[in-house]
């Protein structure tokens, strides 16, 4: 990390290959994701994935850029709102008879569409994940640039 | 094992901050590649990630910070009581560990059913994600809610400012 | 039973730094590494001899696995563990920003 | 009894609803709060109710049998907690809505506040040890953000000495499931009780119950652990510090102590006395320092450990009046404690001060506060008409009972030194002349009073819980599970079938 060049992003050799990489390691989170029930992985180590492509973004090509594809409103709406559909998901089993109750079908082994809920569960999390951390990484950075600028 | 244990010496012992949390970074490293070895891959992944992220952040804190290094009166004191509780503890602990079960052969009550039944009654075959999200999904709740709540909490935290009169209309956007 | 024991160590190195270190870094350090211990000692809990990834492929029969509950819980614990570090995190940077300092025996606003 | 998880699905939901809205509606977080609090008193009172003496209600969340899946318990001491918190809980929402606009992002207070309360109560209904650890974080890492809510240097700095030592806190408990689970193979707590009630001899359950109390203990405060108390409660948000010394610090240190203890791993002559030495060595150390305290709240912190040491030592005594003594104790701590930081925190939003030397003669200017304050004080430090004075007497009663003449003693010594400070309390605040730069003084809004007013009626009648038809249902029940022991998971396992 050089020298307070964050706000306009790195030299040209850093952006071309992160250009590069940005897609495939999303891609990455993505298949992690959604095969978190039948490979190792989950929501969890998914949405993490992608919210570091993203920070691999921010850190590039500076925090603008970023912002551009994930505004900061939206990153927290989804934050709440991936918050709220666990808890509605959680609460649709009641139509099963209890709290939690697992009400789709199961589904066959081995196949991508299987296993009721699991899938579901693993998406909205990684969201939940993905816009958490993108969010905490942002707010700790603007501070950071803020008391730099405090103290010159 | 070993490795571990010297690196995260290494981590409380260095003087630079910098190298430290390097250090930790090795730690966490050689823990994903024992989880490997134990057979759990889901945990290699999840902590290989965490702990690059976590890196990240400490790094970005640490960077270009000042390294104050001072030793307080009653350093002395202070060490030898530490020093005296932590090996009590490491004695009594290794009493007590004779009594579990010997490494590798642990009693597995109720995870026999998990691996009896759980890939039949759940539909996933990884075991872990099943449990994870559908025998125990409870938990699970509870940790996406903790992860919620420490980014409203850095938010909070992170606050320009806070007070501000009774009548004073909310200001606009802090952070 | 030497793996347990060394967990223990590991546990015991953590803690150390948690109370003797005089510096905010050093002290979420020795929290990260206690943490990382647990999580190794329920990992070790669940070893069996010659065990088998507790993953179902097609067509193969698998005996021996390992004990699956406690990856569950330690994957959770994990994630704890990174929300306690960033909230920790966060809360040093004020201070720093505050205080000019991560020496804990300069920031003595508050008596004990 | 399907209603059990609303007790966590409530305030969690209502906390995900204010962070989606923030500030886009100005009224709603505040009225969501109490709106949603006031709904899990009505329900926790209407569990209370339906809850008939000696059994449990399981339920099983997403319908697997308890060692598989996970479960939530209710019984006699679980839906008493609920019942206390809840209250508190809803007159200190009540309270906040006046007095947080002093502060910025009030959304992110209220979101806090909830998820705390969620997390509160789910450590309570839980039946599970992980389960418990989860939100037992979930819980101290929202206390820990609403504790630095005002981000000035004090704030900060509490909240730091605060997060770090409950960390410390949990990690001991982490370390003890982890050793539990290798030991029995399971993380259900009455299996777990079944299962160690088939023999333990040996070492291991007794260093993993110094674990749980020295992290439980670090949780509640106790003394040789309280370090980060007396900071945190004096640099929180008043409205917080009411909350963590009547609710928190006994929902997650002392009940789950008991639970564990006595319900689960079973609790020895050895360890009853060291919880009994425990509780009184806080009980005198920290009312001797709160005696020297000039700062409102500071003075109030140390007597929040000491009046938990009264606790700790009456449930140590192990006898039903002693058990009996310590949670009616533990009842009317949260009431008048809560009421006095309210009074602190009254105090702070009209005159911007907690020095008790530059405070005086505020009760002429402010009756309300003066008057409830004064409640408060006498039935803390033990005057009789109020419920402070009950259950002291209860304490030292079942001291005498219990042939521990020495404690008996100590007690008695704690509660005049008690008196003592909060002589020096009322003197200096509400007594005496007013100094001349709070001449124009006023009482604060009437949202504010009306906490204050109810908790106050609640401590001067609270003796009415002792007559023997409520004390029947209220208090006697949960007397009965503690007293019970492992007969707990019997209970649990009837209710499965």
């Amino acid at each position: 990390m050089t020298n307070s060049d964050n706000l306009k992003g790195m030299t040209l050799i850093v952006k071309t290959v992160s250009r590069l990489t940005v897609g495939l390691i999303m891609l990455f989170g993505i298949y992690i994701v959604v095969h978190g029930h039948v490979a190792p992985g989950g929501g969890f180590a998914g949405g993490v994935i992608i919210a570091l492509s993203f920070i691999l973004l921010m850190l590039a090509f500076g925090k603008e850029k970023a912002l551009e594809k994930i505004p900061k409103a939206v990153a927290s709406f989804l934050e709440g709102f991936g918050a709220l559909m666990f808890l509605g998901l959680a609460l649709l089993g009641f139509s099963g008879g209890y709290f939690f109750a697992n009400v789709f079908g199961r589904g066959e082994a081995f196949k991508l569409f299987s296993a009721g809920e699991i899938p579901l569960y693993n998406i909205i999390i990684s969201i939940k994940v993905c816009t958490g951390l993108f969010a905490i990484f942002l707010v700790l950075v603007l501070l950071k640039f803020e008391s730099k600028l405090k103290g010159k | 094992m070993f490795l571990m244990i010297i690196c995260a010496v290494l981590a409380v012992e260095i003087k630079d901050l910098f190298s430290s949390v390097i250090a930790v970074g090795a730690v966490g490293l050689c823990l994903c590649v024992i989880f490997l070895i134990l057979k759990a891959p889901d945990l290699a992944i999840t902590q290989l990630v965490v702990e690059v992220l976590c890196l990240m952040i400490l790094i970005r804190a640490t960077i270009r910070r000042d390294l104050p290094f001072s030793t307080s009166g009653r350093w002395f004191f202070n060490t030898f009581i530490t020093i005296i509780f932590v090996a009590m503890f490491l004695s009594l602990g290794s009493f007590c560990l004779k009594e579990l079960p010997s490494f590798g052969h642990p009693i597995m009550k109720v995870s026999k059913f998990y691996l009896d039944q759980g890939a039949k009654i759940s539909g996933a075959t990884n075991l872990v994600s099943s449990i994870m999200l559908d025998f125990r999904v409870y938990d699970t709740f509870g940790e996406a809610t903790i992860l919620f709540t420490a980014v409203l909490a850095v938010m909070t935290v992170m606050r320009r400012r806070a007070r501000k009169d009774v009548n004073e209309p909310e200001p606009k956007d802090d952070q | 039973m030497s793996a347990y024991f060394l967990c223990l160590v590991l546990f015991a190195i953590g803690l150390y730094c948690v109370v003797r270190k005089r510096n905010i870094i050093k002290i979420i350090i020795g929290i990260m590494i206690s943490e990382y211990a647990i999580n190794l000692l329920f990992i070790l809990f669940a070893y069996r001899k010659n065990g088998r990834a507790p993953l179902f492929s097609e067509g193969l029969e698998i005996k021996n696995m390992v004990d699956p509950l406690p990856q569950a819980v330690v994957s959770t614990a994990i994630v704890i563990g990174l929300a306690i570090t960033v909230l920790t995190v966060a809360i040093a940077l004020r201070i720093y920003e505050k205080y000019g300092t991560f020496d804990i025996t300069r920031i003595r606003r508050l008596k004990g | 009894m399907k209603l059990i998880p609303f007790f966590v699905i409530i305030p969690l939901s209502c906390a995900f609803i204010i962070t989606l809205f923030r500030n886009r509606l100005r009224f709603l977080p505040g009225l969501l709060c109490v709106f949603s609090t006031f709904l899990l008193l009505g329900l926790s009172i209407h569990t209370k109710g339906s809850l008939a003496e000696g059994v449990s209600f399981v339920y099983k969340v997403g319908n697997w049998m308890p060692p598989i899946g996970i479960s939530l318990v209710i019984d006699g001491l679980s839906s008493f907690m609920l019942v206390v918190i809840n209250l508190i809980a809803f007159v200190v929402a009540l309270f906040s809505i006046e007095y947080m606009k002093r502060f910025t992002a009030r959304w992110n207070f209220f979101a806090l506040f909830l998820l705390m309360l969620g997390g509160t109560n789910a450590v309570v209904i839980s039946g599970d040890l992980f389960n418990l650890f989860v939100f037992l974080e979930l819980a101290s890492i929202s206390s820990a953000a609403l504790v630095a809510f005002g981000t000035e240097h004090e704030e900060i700095e509490a909240a730091f000495k605060y997060l770090v030592m409950s960390v410390v806190g949990s990690l001991f408990v982490l370390l003890a499931i982890a050793l539990l689970y290798s030991y029995t193979s399971t993380l259900n707590m009455a299996d777990i009780a079944m299962s160690l009630q088939a023999g333990s001899a040996g070492i291991l359950i007794p260093f993993v119950s110094v674990l749980f109390i020295m992290g439980f203990g670090l949780k509640a405060g106790l003394v040789p652990f309280h370090a980060w108390l007396p900071d945190t409660y004096t640099a929180a948000p008043t409205p917080v510090s009411a909350l963590m010394s009547g609710v928190f610090t006994k929902s997650l240190g002392v009940y789950t102590l008991m639970r564990i203890l006595f319900n689960v791993l079973g609790v020895t002559p050895q360890l009853s006395k060291i919880l009994m030495v425990l509780g009184a060595l806080s009980m005198v150390f920290a009312v001797t320092l709160a005696v020297g305290q000039w700062d409102f709240k500071r003075l109030l912190a140390y007597h929040s450990i000491s009046q938990i040491g009264y606790v700790v030592m009456s449930i140590g005594l192990m006898t039903p009046l002693g058990i009996l003594a310590g949670l009616f104790h533990l009842f009317n701590h949260s009431t008048f404690k809560s009421l006095l930081f309210l009074n602190a925190g009254a105090v702070e939003y009209a005159a911007d001060t907690r020095d008790l030397n530059k405070l005086g003669g505020l009760r002429k200017k402010m009756p309300v506060t003066g008057n409830t304050s004064l409640v408060a004080s006498m039935a803390i430090s033990g005057i009789p008409p109020f419920n402070g004075f009950w259950s002291k007497l209860m304490i030292i009663l079942a001291c005498v009972q219990a042939n521990a003449i020495g404690f008996a003693i100590w007690a008695t010594l704690a509660s005049i030194l008690t008196l003592v400070s909060f002589a020096k309390l009322q003197k200096f605040a509400f007594f005496g002349a007013l100094p001349e730069q709070l001449k124009n003084i006023k009482e604060v809004p009437l949202l504010m009073r009306l906490p204050m007013i109810v908790l106050a009626l609640i401590c001067t009648f609270g003796a009415v819980l002792l007559l023997s038809p409520v004390a029947g249902n209220f208090l006697q029940p949960a007397v009965r599970v503690l007293l019970d022991g492992q007969l707990y998971a019997f209970r649990v396992v009837e209710a499965l079938r």
